[in-house]
């Protein structure tokens, strides 16, 4: 596969990946910002799943399907590790954003800036 | 032996993983056989990663693959590339274990009384034992989407550890900045394998590199900068560095020192990707200046905001993003002139610049944890991090007093310390490239003398202040880990030569052979 | 806590929801799926019950520590299982041929037979133990968190 | 000799630096014995200000941090000006650098490329 076909879902993936950004850099509440990079996650593993397809192709499962292409399987085990990764970095940041908002009592992040210089 | 030395790269990664999950059954038990559990693994590891260098250096690259029928069948019968998932441990990856095994051993030890304080110290091993797991997989693995999982481990579980201490407020945002800014790069780096699978169907760095040789594309050059610049973000190059300070500064002490290793894997990862995924295009000379500019600009930026700081840590962090500078700036001229072989073959000065851009990442290694270490030690007593605060406390910690002296000479490149050695080999090849590259280290350098002068002065000098009266010497477990990095600075001091023949060269030419790493995956071409 | 009406179906479909997790846990080597997705399954058992009813009564039937155990043990049940295969590689699938999950089925499309795969199967129950263990623990956490109380050491 | 380390300059050796930093130590201590032998501790020759002014307090005596190198800031002001203004402390400004220098250097790459 030497060239991929400009289609739908990989435009799709881009116009995901560029809202999160503009989410990321433009958006000061911390929930915001982890709604931008949970997005931005979902744009990654959508362009993952997309790389994948093969035109006519069938889900990658042997039992009972008949003879026919199937669609890549690497990707999509990319697309769950990626996934449970990214269950992890969520909680992690929404553990985070509960801790600023208790100390802070805001969660802008213009407001809640202890480090900066 | 034999078959632990063959299957040490994976034990190397599952020993601490597995010792990590038996800690919480362990710490309901009993705290020190938790504690005992985790220095005694972490020491194995040290032995194993010994053993695999030393084999490694010998007998050249070790390749492991996963689930085989034999570990060393990376490509199985019937096959015509890499299926598996495959460890390539190489004189680079073996040097960079070496440094993660001794500074991971040291920290264990030091958190043994530096947070015997806090509350839930075993959720703290737990994490930093995955840490430890995942600044191995980055290092060992042979496979990049593995790379990227490894990469996020030693993130999350560093982004937990920097936030460890919930009660105050300042952890939990350089805590978030750090998951935040970890995440985004990640994410960069699945974006940037996933490109790189679109186009040749294969994870494999050995079988990606060779494929990139053979048709280059324009998506390769958007990959191979998505790569760079993320993980060069996540080691803390200006204009990427504003997350570090703020992350380090707030860790406790010893994560901090585990942090700039970690930092130091995802520049061997930009290495990893600079050097052999993609030495062999056209326009390695570009991405060399890069590294370069990056170089200076980390290394001037760096330092002068460092005189600046008040807060210790602070401060330190970003001494420890100046260090980094010099990195990049050898290794960057190395691969400016890579495409040069009497430069970069023995004798030349090429071989010699990335040699001592790696030889730095070793003496950096000893002496950066070592300092953030004394800062550890001043905020454990005084509970403050603030300079302007401390004063006169070399009346109370002598031994402190001392280490710090020797990081401080170490770091400032003060001969006959180990960061000479490795500065006046930067120098010396970087020269030949560029003058104003030496000039603009020995400016630095001077600088990082005089901002180190003056916290001394502030933190250590002075009249004993009637405030710290009550402060006395650190514990003695966290002696003993800035005693093994002290030991280590001191080794490398006498025997630089030493180091640099059996462990700095051969990692500069497994950097700088790429072939060599292709073809232990791929057999040699038909 | 909300109506008996919702508490009541809640606790009618939870025996479901966790039945079908492990139904998706135990064919994860035959079809999509697998022990993280079966753990999430589960978790959204727990989910339900925690809007169902108040996160203190949840606290008391799930502990802290239980949970703890069950998530160490179920990754040391992976790990475990990756080193029993070190004889010739870790990770190696030193079930296949075996009375347990050892069949080899043939080759190409097949009506899939559960009894196949080897520690591939005991490794997605491990991961799922896991994974429901974890899940419920942090979305536990951030109940709790929300109310301001801490979760117990 | 594994001390020595040889860049293809003049080498580099730390066994033979210490040598003769210990030999110049001990000319150094030579010299410092053939000093005045006349001090006496516990007298008015052991205190700070000859003239007998009272010594102030210790946190007096110490100058802390933020006065140490005021001149080398002052002579800089216009450069800490400029390098400060990134430092903001926003989270949101950190990715708006990486997204700035990740899109400048595919585009110097892209260039490069073309132009081989």
């Amino acid at each position: 596969m030497a060239h991929i076909p400009l289609n739908f879902p990989f435009l799709a993936a881009a116009l995901l990946v560029g809202v999160s950004l503009y989410i990321i850099i433009f958006k000061k509440n911390l929930i915001k910002l982890i709604m931008g990079i949970t997005m931005m996650a979902s744009g990654v593993n959508l362009f993952l799943v997309a790389l994948g397809y093969r035109a006519g192709g069938g889900a990658p499962i042997y039992t009972g399907t008949p003879e026919e292409t199937m669609v890549l399987p690497v990707p999509q085990a990319l697309t769950l590790t990626s996934i449970v990764i990214n269950v992890a970095v969520l909680a992690l940041m929404l553990t985070m954003a509960i801790h600023i908002y208790r100390h802070t009592g805001s969660l802008d992040s213009k407001k809640s800036r202890k480090l900066k210089g | 032996m034999a078959a632990l030395i063959t299957h040490s790269p994976i034990l190397i990664i599952a020993i601490p993983l597995a010792a990590a999950f038996l800690t919480p059954l362990i710490g309901m038990a009993s705290k020190k056989a938790r504690n005992a559990l985790v220095v005694v693994s972490l020491t194995f590891v040290v032995f194993l990663v010994f053993a695999l260098a030393r084999d490694v250096v010998i007998n050249g690259i070790h390749v492991y693959t996963l689930g085989a029928a034999s570990p060393d069948l990376s490509i199985p019968t019937g096959f015509m590339v890499p299926v598996r998932i495959i460890l390539e441990v190489d004189g680079m990856s073996a040097f960079f274990g070496i440094i993660w095994a001794i500074v991971s051993l040291a920290a264990a030890i030091y958190s043994l009384s530096h947070i015997a304080s806090e509350t839930g110290q075993t959720r703290f091993y737990t994490l930093l034992l995955l840490m430890v797991t995942g600044g191995f997989g980055m290092m060992f693995t042979g496979d990049l989407f593995n790379l990227f999982v490894f990469l996020e481990i030693a993130s999350i579980s560093g982004g937990a550890l920097i936030a460890f201490r919930t009660k105050f407020a300042d952890t939990q945002e350089g805590g978030f900045k750090y998951i935040v800014v970890s995440a985004i790069a990640g994410l960069m780096v699945l974006f940037a394998t996933g490109i790189l699978y679109a186009q040749y169907n294969s994870l494999n760095i050995a079988f990606l590199a060779q494929a990139i040789q053979d048709n280059y594309t324009a998506l390769d050059t958007i990959a191979l900068a998505l790569l760079l610049i993320a993980f060069a973000m996540k080691t803390g190059m200006v204009p990427l560095h504003l997350w570090f300070p703020d992350a380090y500064s707030v860790a406790p002490a010893s994560i901090t020192g585990m942090l700039v290793i970690t930092s130091h894997a995802c520049m061997y990862a930009a290495f990893r990707v600079c050097f052999t995924l993609y030495g062999g295009m056209p326009d390695a000379p570009v991405v060399g200046w890069i590294l370069i500019v990056i170089g200076l600009l980390t290394m001037f930026v760096g330092v002068t905001m460092a005189v600046f700081q008040k807060d210790v840590m602070r401060f330190m962090s970003y001494h420890a993003i100046s260090q980094l500078g010099y990195m990049w700036l050898g290794v960057g001229v190395g691969l400016a002139v890579l495409g040069n072989p009497a430069l970069v073959n023995p004798g030349g000065w090429g071989r010699e610049a990335v040699s001592g851009g790696i030889f730095h990442i070793l003496n950096h290694a000893m002496y950066k944890p070592l300092l953030f270490f004394t800062g550890g030690a001043l905020f454990h007593y005084t509970g403050t991090r603030d300079l302007t605060k401390m004063g006169g406390l070399a009346h109370k910690m002598k031994w402190t007093t001392i280490l710090y002296i020797i990081g401080t000479l170490s770091i400032s490149g003060i001969p006959p310390l180990n960061g000479f050695s490795s500065k006046i080999l930067i120098y010396e090849s970087v020269y030949q490239f560029h003058p104003i590259l030496t000039i603009t280290g020995i400016v630095v350098s001077i600088l990082t003398l005089a901002s180190f002068t003056k916290a001394f002065h502030s933190a250590f000098m002075g009249a004993e202040l009637p405030e710290y009266k009550g402060v006395k010497e650190v514990p003695r477990s966290m002696l003993i880990a800035m005693g093994i990095l002290a030991a280590g600075i001191v080794f490398i001091t006498l025997f630089p030569s030493l180091i640099v023949d059996s462990t700095i060269h051969p990692a500069a030419d497994a950097l700088i052979h790429q072939e060599t790493y292709i073809t232990a995956v791929m057999g040699v071409a038909p | 806590m909300l109506s008996k009406i919702v508490r009541t179906v809640t606790n009618e479909f939870m025996p479901v929801i966790i039945v079908f997790g492990l139904y998706i846990i135990a064919h994860g080597h035959l079809t999509p799926g697998g022990g993280f997705q079966g753990g999430a399954v589960i978790v959204s058992g727990v989910v339900m019950l925690l809007v169902a009813f108040n996160h203190q009564e949840v606290k008391k039937v799930l502990r802290e520590r239980l949970l703890s155990i069950m998530e160490s043990t179920g990754a040391l049940i992976f790990i475990g299982l990756a080193f029993a295969g070190i004889g010739t590689a870790f990770f190696h699938n030193l079930l296949v041929g075996s009375p347990i999950f050892g069949r080899i089925p043939a080759t190409g499309p097949n009506p899939g037979d559960i009894w196949t795969g080897g520690v591939i199967p005991l490794m997605n129950f491990a991961v799922g133990l896991k994974v429901a263990a974890g899940l419920t623990a942090v979305v536990l956490a951030l109940a709790l968190f929300s109310s301001g109380e801490e979760i117990e050491e | 000799m594994t001390s020595i380390l040889e860049s293809g300059y003049p080498y580099w050796n730390p066994i033979i630096w210490i040598i003769v930093f210990l030999i110049v130590m001990i000319v150094v201590y030579f010299f410092r014995r053939r000093g005045q032998k006349g001090y006496k501790k516990d007298t008015a020759q052991a205190q700070i200000f000859l003239c007998g002014e009272e010594v102030p307090e210790a946190e007096q005596r110490h100058i802390r941090v933020g006065n140490i190198y005021w001149g080398f800031f002052e002579t800089l002001k216009e450069y800490y000006n400029q390098i400060l203004r990134p430092h903001t402390g926003i989270i949101n400004d950190y990715i708006l650098w990486f997204v700035a220098v990740t899109a400048i250097s595919v585009i110097i790459l892209l260039i490069a490329g073309l132009a081989k």
